[in-house]
This record gives structure tokens, C-alpha cells and sequence, in this order.
């Protein structure tokens, strides 16, 4: 699965992108998974409330399933416009 | 229909004159442009980053749903990400609509969602150092009024 | 702040270009342009009416009240008059604000009052003849939120 | 004082303006002396509710005053825009 970080998440974890094996049932269980890899993880995960989650592009809740979902992506709310 | 994203600047008049020429059904046309302000002064540099594919399906998505809900005759988005200096534009959008009640509101709508559902994240670069602009409260909120 | 009443034709891209470049501190502009439509298809012609002297003192004062009111950094007004053919702009509004809400807000404030308080009267020519257009109760009704 | 139509108001009187000496006190007592000088005039002035009245260049009601009033200008509601 790949999972692709931006703006501020990308900097506390130091990439943009990284492919992940895992066995995560929902987005929830895939943030659990990071977050005991390595400090900098635990540290860009430390508050979900202050993140967002794309699956396949789309905006998505994290207790939303991974079942065939290729592409997770984290940030936090966006500012465009 | 046209959803633009790109780094290079674009040119707003040629822009907003192609749009509304040539709408004779159209008696509205409605533009918004987001420019780069420098409020407290020291802003040095506008950096937008953005997530290539999801940010043009979203764009796509925000503008169909207007076009569809104003019954517009035709609505323009274009977004730049990269590195923008003070007073330079961020981007544009347009509307198209027979009466002006659509045409604005089509063009907030557009607005309020490209703010908040659009893959896009700035950060100020000053002196002092760079630092990612914060969503709003108030524009989280703005979203409920449609 | 600019006000123009002229029979000339205007350049929508190089007025919105020109009114959107150089305000640093705003980051928000809004334009609106009116369109002479043919909904209904045969329109000839619009031809436009004023009264010269009060078109230009009302025109000021309902910009003047708008940038009051939203605190704008700048507002431009330019109304034309005399014969216009379907596909040619009537009007344009553009506003000036730090942000989105007040642009916008402030826009559909000139165009409220513009539609039903400044001297201006429209007369619709087709193959079957002229006719006045008639004042709509939902352009006065509009006047009410304000 | 001058007097001055707009619209179709203009075209039912046929002129765009003339000077009116009268002692009419308010707009109201002006439109009554105007109704009475001929037909064309009583039909342009038949509905006043369907009019609007700008005294030196200013919207007023049919009941405002016409003291140092220079110059009175009748016509429809206005469709700018």
C-alpha cells in the first residue's frame, strides 16, 4: 500500500511517500501500526484530530475500511483558495 | 467546464474576458481572485503545495456540483501551487449564470469548498522562518451553510 | 474607488487586470459583469437610458456606502449607456478585501442597489418592436437584507 | 423649475424635459396641475405608484416639499445592472 505524507506530516516524518505492508483493517488500525514504528511517527500521529486521510484520492474517515484501497494519504485540514 | 492546476502564474484579464465572452445565454458572470497578501509585512514568499491527481478530481467534483446545482452555463477554477511572491495570484474562479443571485452564489460555493476539501496547503516564508498557514474555524463553518 | 458612466464600450480583461494587480493587502477580489442576453432569441438590440448628472452622483454614493461598510481597499463601477447588441457587457462591478466574505458581500451590495436605485432604464428591441423592461419585485425585495 | 421624464414617461409627455412655472407646494400638487394640461400628460401620470420622482438629483417621495427645488425629474422604476 502506498502512503504519501504532506505539508507538515511530511516534515515530521521526513518523506513523502513510502510503500507499507500491513495487515490494518481501518485507517485507525494503520495509524496505530505507524505510530509504534518511530518517534517521528508517533509524533506526526499524535493527534488525529488535527489530521485528514485521503483513501484512493478520496476524503475518508479513519475508521473507514482498507479493504483494496492502493493509496493512503495523510495531511492536516486544507488551506487552499 | 475547465479545472486548471499548474505552477505557472496565469494571466487573470485574458482569463476572465475569454470567460465572459461568448455567453449570450449568460446575463451574469462572476469572478473571484485570491491573491497573495502581505497584512503584516516581511512576507517574503507563498509556498502552496498540493497532492497532483487528488487535486484535480476534487476540483472537478467542487465545480460539476455547482454547475449542476446553479444551473450554470459554464464555471472556471484555476490553482496554482508552487512558490508565489506578495501580490501575485493564487488563483481564480468564474461563473456563468442567467441571473446574478446564481452567479455569486455559485462562485461562493465554488469558493468555500476549494478552501477547505481542496488538496492544497500553504506556508508564509518570512524572515523569521517558514510556517504552514492554519485552517480556519471560520471556514470549516462556512461549509455549512450549503 | 472609480466610477465611469460612458456610451464606449469597456475592456473587461484589462479593467479587472488593472483593478486586481497592486492591492497587496487585499486578498480578495470579486468582479461581477452584466451581459446583454437573448433568452428568448431575436433580441436586436438593448438600449440603455440614464439621467446624466444623478446617474453619476448615485453610482458614487452606493460605492462610497459599500466601502464603508465592508471596509474595502477599493471599488470600481463602470455602467454603460445608449445601444447595446446581444453579447456586449452592460456593467461591471469589482471590489477589493482582505477577505472573501466581504468582497463578495459587498459586490452583490453595488449590484442590489445599482439594479433598482441608480438611473438607468432598459429598452429591449426585437423584430416585433421596443419595449421597456420592467423592475422586478424580487430586485426591490433584494434591497431588504441590507 | 425644470422638469424632466425619463423613459417611457419621455415618450408618452413626447419631450425630455421643459420648464414648468407653478405654485405647487409639494411633488403630488405638481402632478395634479400636470395631469389637468392635457391628455398625454394625465395618461403618463395616471399611476403614480408606478413612477418614482428624483428632486435635484435625489430619490424623493410624492409628498416631499418642492421649497428651492431647481429641478424635478419623473420616470419608471429604475433597471439598471
Amino acid at each position: 500500500m502506498d502512503v504519501l505524507y504532506f505539508a507538515w506530516v511530511r516534515e515530521r516524518i521526513g518523506l513523502p511517500r513510502e510503500v507499507v505492508e500491513t495487515q490494518a483493517a481501518t485507517v485507525m488500525d494503520l495509524v496505530e501500526d505507524l505510530r509504534k514504528r518511530e518517534e517521528r511517527y508517533a509524533a506526526a500521529f499524535a493527534d488525529v484530530t488535527a489530521l485528514r486521510v485521503a483513501l484512493d484520492q478520496q476524503l475518508a474517515d479513519f475508521d473507514a475500511p482498507l479493504d483494496g484501497v492502493r493509496e493512503v494519504a495523510f495531511f492536516p485540514p486544507m488551506t487552499g483558495g | 467546464m475547465r479545472v486548471v492546476v499548474q505552477d505557472a502564474p496565469f494571466d487573470f484579464g485574458q482569463e476572465a474576458d475569454a470567460f465572459a465572452t461568448g455567453h449570450t445565454v449568460s446575463g451574469a458572470i462572476v469572478t473571484f481572485t485570491g491573491v497573495v497578501r502581505d497584512v503584516a509585512g516581511g512576507l517574503k514568499a507563498m509556498e502552496i503545495e498540493h497532492y497532483p491527481g487528488m487535486t484535480e478530481a476534487a476540483l472537478t467534483e467542487i465545480a460539476g456540483q455547482a454547475v449542476t446545482r446553479w444551473s450554470l452555463e459554464d464555471a472556471l477554477v484555476i490553482h496554482r501551487y508552487g512558490t508565489l511572491a506578495p501580490g501575485e495570484m493564487i488563483m481564480m474562479v468564474a461563473t456563468a449564470a442567467r441571473h446574478r443571485k446564481d452567479a455569486f452564489e455559485a462562485a461562493e460555493y465554488l469558493m468555500d469548498y476549494l478552501k477547505s476539501r481542496a488538496p492544497f496547503w500553504k506556508r508564509e516564508v518570512t524572515a523569521d522562518g517558514a510556517e504552514w498557514v492554519a485552517a480556519r474555524a471560520v471556514d470549516e463553518d462556512a461549509l455549512n451553510r450549503w
